[in-house]
Order: C-alpha cells, then structure tokens, then sequence
C-alpha cells in the first residue's frame, strides 16, 4: 500500500504556485474542496487559472479566491450567483473561458486518460466552435475539443483510504473523479480518512493511483445554495 | 392563455411511459408535479443523478444531494448518482428520451438562444449546449413574447445561439408548435387564443392548416 | 421506476437476428453473459459480428458460437486460447479485427457517450495505424480512432434491480460497464435481481438508463481458465 | 547467465517506493515476488484491479478474480477495482509509473515486436500496444538470444511491431542495456558472462564505455 497521507490543508498545497493552473472539483457549492481552497486563502497564491463548473459565491467557495484577486482566468461552464466575479469579468481584472458543462467534464476525463483530443456535438454552430476543427459523423457535425489537464487537482471526497481510494457522497460526485484523474498532482480533501481495506474495492469510486496526496479536511461547512423543502 | 404551470401540464403529455427525461431550470422543472397517470418516467439531473425525487422534507435534507438547479432534492427507490462525464456521456450518447428546457428566442428552423445577452453579464451556457446539441427530442417551455410584449418566435434568433436545428416541439403561453422545414406549425390553441392571437404573437414563418384545436389540460 | 425486467435469457435475446453486430462483456471466461451465449446457440442466430475482447475456449463461451459457425465476424483485442477459432480463422471462414485492448474499451465507451471519435497513441506506427489519421499532440503522435457501438450489447452483472442498475463483483466488470453504454439495447444478466432501493445509488456501477432488459441468469458457471493456487 | 527468476530479480531493483507496476505475463510477473524491502508498489492489472495480491489459497479462489493473465488472484487492503475503459485510462494517463513486459525483439532505438509472428496463428495483441505507446517507463524482460541463437536485440525489428521507440531499458539472462540514441548501451553483465559474450550475442549496435560492472543480486 503506498501511503499518501499529509497532515492537513497547509501541507496538501505545498508545491502550488503562483500562476498555476489549478482543477477543483464541485458543483455550485456542493463537493467544494472547502480545506483547501481556504488553504490557498490563507498562502495568498495568485495569477491562478481555476478550471471549476462553477466560481462559488460571494463568500464562499472560489469567491473566497476571487475576492482576494487570487484568480486570473475561470475555466467553467456556468459563473452566476457571484456580484464580485462580475465585478472584475466586466472590469478586465479577470479572464473567463466558458465552456459547455459536458465537453468541461469529458475535456477534464480526456486529460486523465491520455485522450488528447475528441469530437463532440456540443456548440457546433455557436461562438463555442469559432476555431475549431469541425468534421461530419454519421451525418452530424461534430467539433474537436482538446484534454484539460492542471498543475493540481484539488477534490473533495466522503471517505478516502490511506492509499488515496476515494468515495463521494451524493451529488457531492459530480466533476471530482474526472478532476481528480486529470491532475499532474492530485489533492483529496476527505470527511473520513480511513484504513487501507475499509473500503470495499468493488466500490470505489476514483482509484489511489489519481491521488497524490489525501487528508482529512477540518471543516465541512457544506453550505446550500437553494434550500428547497416539502412542506 | 396558459400560466407557467399550465405549460408545464401540457408538456407533460407528452412524456411516454419508459422515458428518461432532463427538465431545465424555469417551467421545465414544473412538468415533474404532472406525470400522466400510468406512466413511469425517471428524471435525471445533469450534475449526476438519475431518478430525482421531490424536495426534501426539513429533515431529509441533505447539502450533498442537489439538483442541477442548485436546490436540494431526494432520490426514488432506483436511482442511481454518477459523475459528471458519465452524466453528459447519458445525454451526448442520447440515452435520455426527452430534454425540456427554457429559451430566450427560438427560430423557425430549431435554432434555440438562451444563453447569452450581449452587453449583459454573461452566466455561461451549463449545461444547455451538450443538451441542445445531443438530444433527440427537444421540447422548448416559454412564453411566446417577452416582457416587452416582442416575439421569441422568429425567423432568426437575433441572440447568440446555443444550438442549431434542434428543437423539435415549442410549448407557449399561446400555443403547441412543431418545427418543420416550412417552420413552426401550428398543432394546437391555448384555451381562449385564437389562431389569429397566435400569428401576431409569432414573428417566425407560421403554417397553419386546418382546423386548429384547443389544447386539452 | 422504468421496470426492465424479462422472464429469461430467450425473452431477452428477442429481436436480435442474422448478420446483426453484439457487445458481450467479460475478460477471458471472467464476467461473460454464459445464459445469453446459451440462448443465442440455441436459437441458431447466424452470421453475427461480435465484438468483445476475447473469443472464449473451444467448449465455453464465444466458443460455443464459434463451434456453430454461428459469428461471421470477431472483433477482439485477444483470440487464443481456441482451437476451433484457429481452425476458422485459417480457413477464412472467420473474419477477425484485432483491437488493441484500450482503444477497444475506449470505443465502446465513446459509443456509448456519443463521441464519434477520439485520438490515443496506441497503435501509432504499426499496422493497426494503417489508413488512420495520424497527428501529433504535446509532440507525440496519435492516431484517430471511431467509436464503437452494437445492434445489441449483452452483459453480466453480479446484483440489478428492475429499474436496471448493475453492480458488479470483482474483475468481471472488466468490459461490462463500457459495453452497456454502447448497445442500441443492452440486456443484463444478472446473478442477484433485486427490488429498486436495494442497491445503494451511491454505488451503482452500470446506471439502468443504459440497460434496457434485464433478468436473473438461471446458471453461472464460471469456468476458470488459470486456476493458480498459493499453497 | 541468470535464469528467469534471476532477469525479474534484477527488475525488482528498478521498482522504486510508490510506483504503480503494470507486469506482463511471463517472467516479468515473476517481479512481484522481489520486491525490495523497505518501498512500496502496487500492482495494477489492466483487466481492472489495482492492488493485486498473490494466488489464492484453495478456500480463497474466486472465477469473478483474474489478473490479465487470466490467473486466480487476491486482493490486499486498498486494492480497487474498476472498468476496462477506466483501466486503460490509468495506462493511457500515465498514471502507471512501470510496465515490463516480454518481448520477442527489440530494436537498438527502442521498437518493440512483441505480438505476432506473420503465418503463425495471431493471438492479438491484448494491452500490449495501449502499454508501450502510452508507458514512460518501459523495461523489457527477455532472453537475450532465442531458441535457434538467433540475438533478439536487434538494429531493426524483423517482426510485425507492437509499438516504436518505446523500450527504455532490457533485462536479459545476460545484462542490463539501456536504450540510448546510440544503441544498447551496456550497463551490467550478468555473473560470469563477459562483455564480449554478450557483444556475440548482440546484433543490433551495442555501447562499450569503461568498465561494465557485474549485477548485484
């Protein structure tokens, strides 16, 4: 069993840097990478390319990161919710590069995998395609979209063993394990840190060998953006 | 004329029984309070889930289990959750039957705009143009005028595009329309529109043929 | 809940007829659909392509359809291990397309999530290159590959439930889960069928929007074909 | 002359703490059982097991548990099992630090030709060419000569290859060789065999520098 354990958030981000690219799993602000990103708060790494769905809130999630002009460039297919991002898209302060939620993810998936390039249907005919090798399957267009890959991955998963084995609760999934595949070093921040053969090898849902690095995050504040309820 | 939930209810006819079905945020999201009787269908949200639930009660609910509209939900005996590239390979490789999604103008030859606003802060696309670009089936819910009383039924989408030639059906406050080659064809009236109300709310070219019926809800 | 459960392997086989192509999961004799294969020998369905990794042994699996004359067509990464596939092959009574073993899962997941096509470096200078489009990415090149789908893809699973959400056990997921994504139908033989809600969705390996039939296998062999034992 | 125990002895000693080790079949599976005291490394099978352990004992046998090989094996604590897509990926990735494989040449600039003998029946190539085309680090395990004498390093590979300018490093009965862009450099002999033993036995352009130690194993 190779050991990936670091002690904690602070020790996870040793080796980022200013202007790295960075991947960090989530939707809105579910599965966030909470630890870490308020590791990176507190480092005051900038000039950060950020490859995220989504670019948090105001106070909370990557708006931490983006209040304190950490970010240069968003890489993510939705960006609402958030006056501060706005704020500095509009001023100039920041880049964003909006990509379709799908070829995001298959783009992060495709890094992993040694897949470099692959054709998808996604924003042909659109703004999205400008550039872009287009070719013709089966009688569709199809455009070419290029692997993602980062400096870091930084995902949060429910459990994760010592030889970085994750799992993840819920929709708490979503873009981690392409991430987490996808990162030249990858960062598990996990709610419970358990022991090799806890977990069942049937059931796990992103492999050790993606993880570099894991470690039991502090705080999960896992806050809710739309707080739906049957009455 | 149809209130949002009376969209909603005439789209849910056409749900069929098996159908998996992807609801956009907006109307979309009502067509789950009016599944037919007798039919069985299973939602999926595009951040990973098949098989969504109702909202939760105060105490179910749970910050790990959202939908793609941000909002907390539950799961249905025989769901399943998955990430976020097995969720659009469901939708780019058109595995689910039916996607029902919103749009700010919609052309006569399926064209669809609903992302983008010029000049207006940029949200970015989601999810919509793997939707757009991958279903089968497309089924837009909206008004058939914006606020300032201008078609959304156009000969060409004046914003920037999400999708070409894609969708198939438009459901309105007015009207059901199919797009065809010869462009949106008028199937049925909302109760109390005429089909004259329908040609002056539609800027797009409009084929009209027979005898048009009221919509039944 | 969809309810996709048949009576038995003949129901599920229905509408698969001559000269249609199959998926069938499994690595070696590990993980095979054994009640389907049966079937399809007993209703004598000729002149099929089928495309899994390997072509079974002589009296197991593929082989039996093999032995029968019954596939026109091997699509596979590996064929020892059979006498009568030899034999066939040989005499040009079999047509066989070799697929390296990566590129093959890899098209039939892309087959599967509508990706026409993809670029790998598998293969890049060899004769599997031949007649493909070669480019080079990060100054390595890569050849372009198609995906690949079926009339009719047939997998094993250990548990499903009536809504067709597949676990599987052990290695004999192995090619499974790629291949359900890329049938056109896609039957699931199962071990364990079991009520919706009893598999935690957390944990579902093959979602059941991409398995259409489902039903309890009545017999699972699993012949071992490296019974290696650590005394 | 090291037999096949001995070539995947000296292999071991390449194994560094914390690699992921795809072994081919034949001798380079013999390496699990020398792994060097003190590092750790996982074994990933590319049917879709990370974490391989050795056979089972007869209570422990499972058919729904192979390696590539199609062996019975076990699993240690943190093993995972996962798809064949995903497999590949990991190997496509980069993400597995070793492979060793057999080899039936091998070319001085580091082609392979390991998968088919043309008019012999072809077995197919399983994850070999996924294996070489994607791997960073390549050591092949074989004998140095086959069974007519005839040397397997060669200038140009005569067989059908299996990948090109992949090998990084060959382990045969007689020595370790390096590929560099001027051929086999010589690295170690094997006890008892002379530098010029294995210049006989080397077609393909063979490195002389200095004195070239004998193995330690």
């Amino acid at each position: 069993m190779i050991n990936k354990v670091v002690a904690n958030a602070q020790e996870a981000i040793q080796g980022i840097e200013d202007n790295m690219t960075l991947m960090l799993g989530g939707f809105g602000l579910c599965g966030i990478p909470e630890n870490c990103i308020s590791a990176l708060v507190e480092a005051n790494i900038t000039g950060l390319t950020c490859i995220s769905n989504n670019a948090g809130v105001d106070d909370f999630g990557l708006g931490l990161l983006l209040r304190k002009k950490q970010i240069k460039k968003m890489i993510s297919s939705y960006v609402g919710e958030n006056a501060e991002f706005e704020h500095q898209m509009l001023s100039g302060d920041l880049e964003v590069d909006l990509i379709p939620q799908g070829s995001l993810a298959e783009r992060c998936r495709a890094g992993g995998a040694g897949i470099p390039a692959f054709f998808t249907p996604a924003g042909y005919g659109t703004e999205i395609a400008e550039g872009k090798e287009v070719r013709v399957f089966n009688g569709k267009p199809h455009i070419l979209e290029s692997a993602l890959t980062a400096n870091y991955a930084i995902v949060k998963a429910w459990k994760g063993d010592r030889a970085g084995n994750l799992i993840y609760k819920g929709t708490a999934m979503n873009f981690n394990p392409p991430m987490a595949m996808a990162g030249k070093i990858t960062i598990a921040e996990v709610e419970e840190l358990v022991e090799p053969g806890a977990l069942d090898p049937n059931f796990i849902h992103t492999p050790g060998i993606f993880v570099q690095r894991i470690f039991r995050g502090e705080i999960f504040e896992k806050r809710i953006e739309q707080r739906t309820i049957t009455k | 004329m149809l209130d949002k939930d009376g969209i909603a209810k005439r789209i849910a006819q056409e749900l069929q029984d098996g159908w998996y079905v992807n609801l956009g945020i907006g109307i979309p999201t009502l067509v789950a309070n009016y599944i037919p009787k007798g039919i069985s269908v299973e939602f999926q949200s595009e951040n990973g889930l098949l098989g969504m639930g109702p909202f939760p009660t105060e105490e179910e609910v749970d910050a790990d289990l959202i939908n793609a509209g941000k909002q907390t939900v539950t799961t249905l005996p025989g769901a399943s959750i998955f990430d976020s590239s097995t969720s659009f390979a469901m939708i780019r490789g058109q595995h689910v039957q039916l996607t029902v999604l919103g749009a700010m103008e919609v052309a006569d030859d399926g064209d669809i705009a609903n992302w983008k606003i010029p000049g207006k802060m940029v949200k970015g696309m989601g999810g919509a143009m793997d939707l757009v670009a991958s279903a089968e089936n497309i089924i837009v819910a909206m008004m058939h005028t914006n606020r300032a009383g201008k078609s959304k039924l156009l000969r060409e989408c004046t914003l920037p595009i999400t999708g070409i030639k894609c969708v198939k059906k438009v459901v309105t406050n007015l009207a059901v329309l199919d797009i065809t080659p010869e462009g949106f064809r008028l199937v049925e009236r909302a109760p109390s529109i005429s089909v004259e109300d329908i040609k002056n709310a539609t800027e797009g070219r409009l084929v009209v043929e027979g005898d048009i019926p009221e919509m039944k809800i």
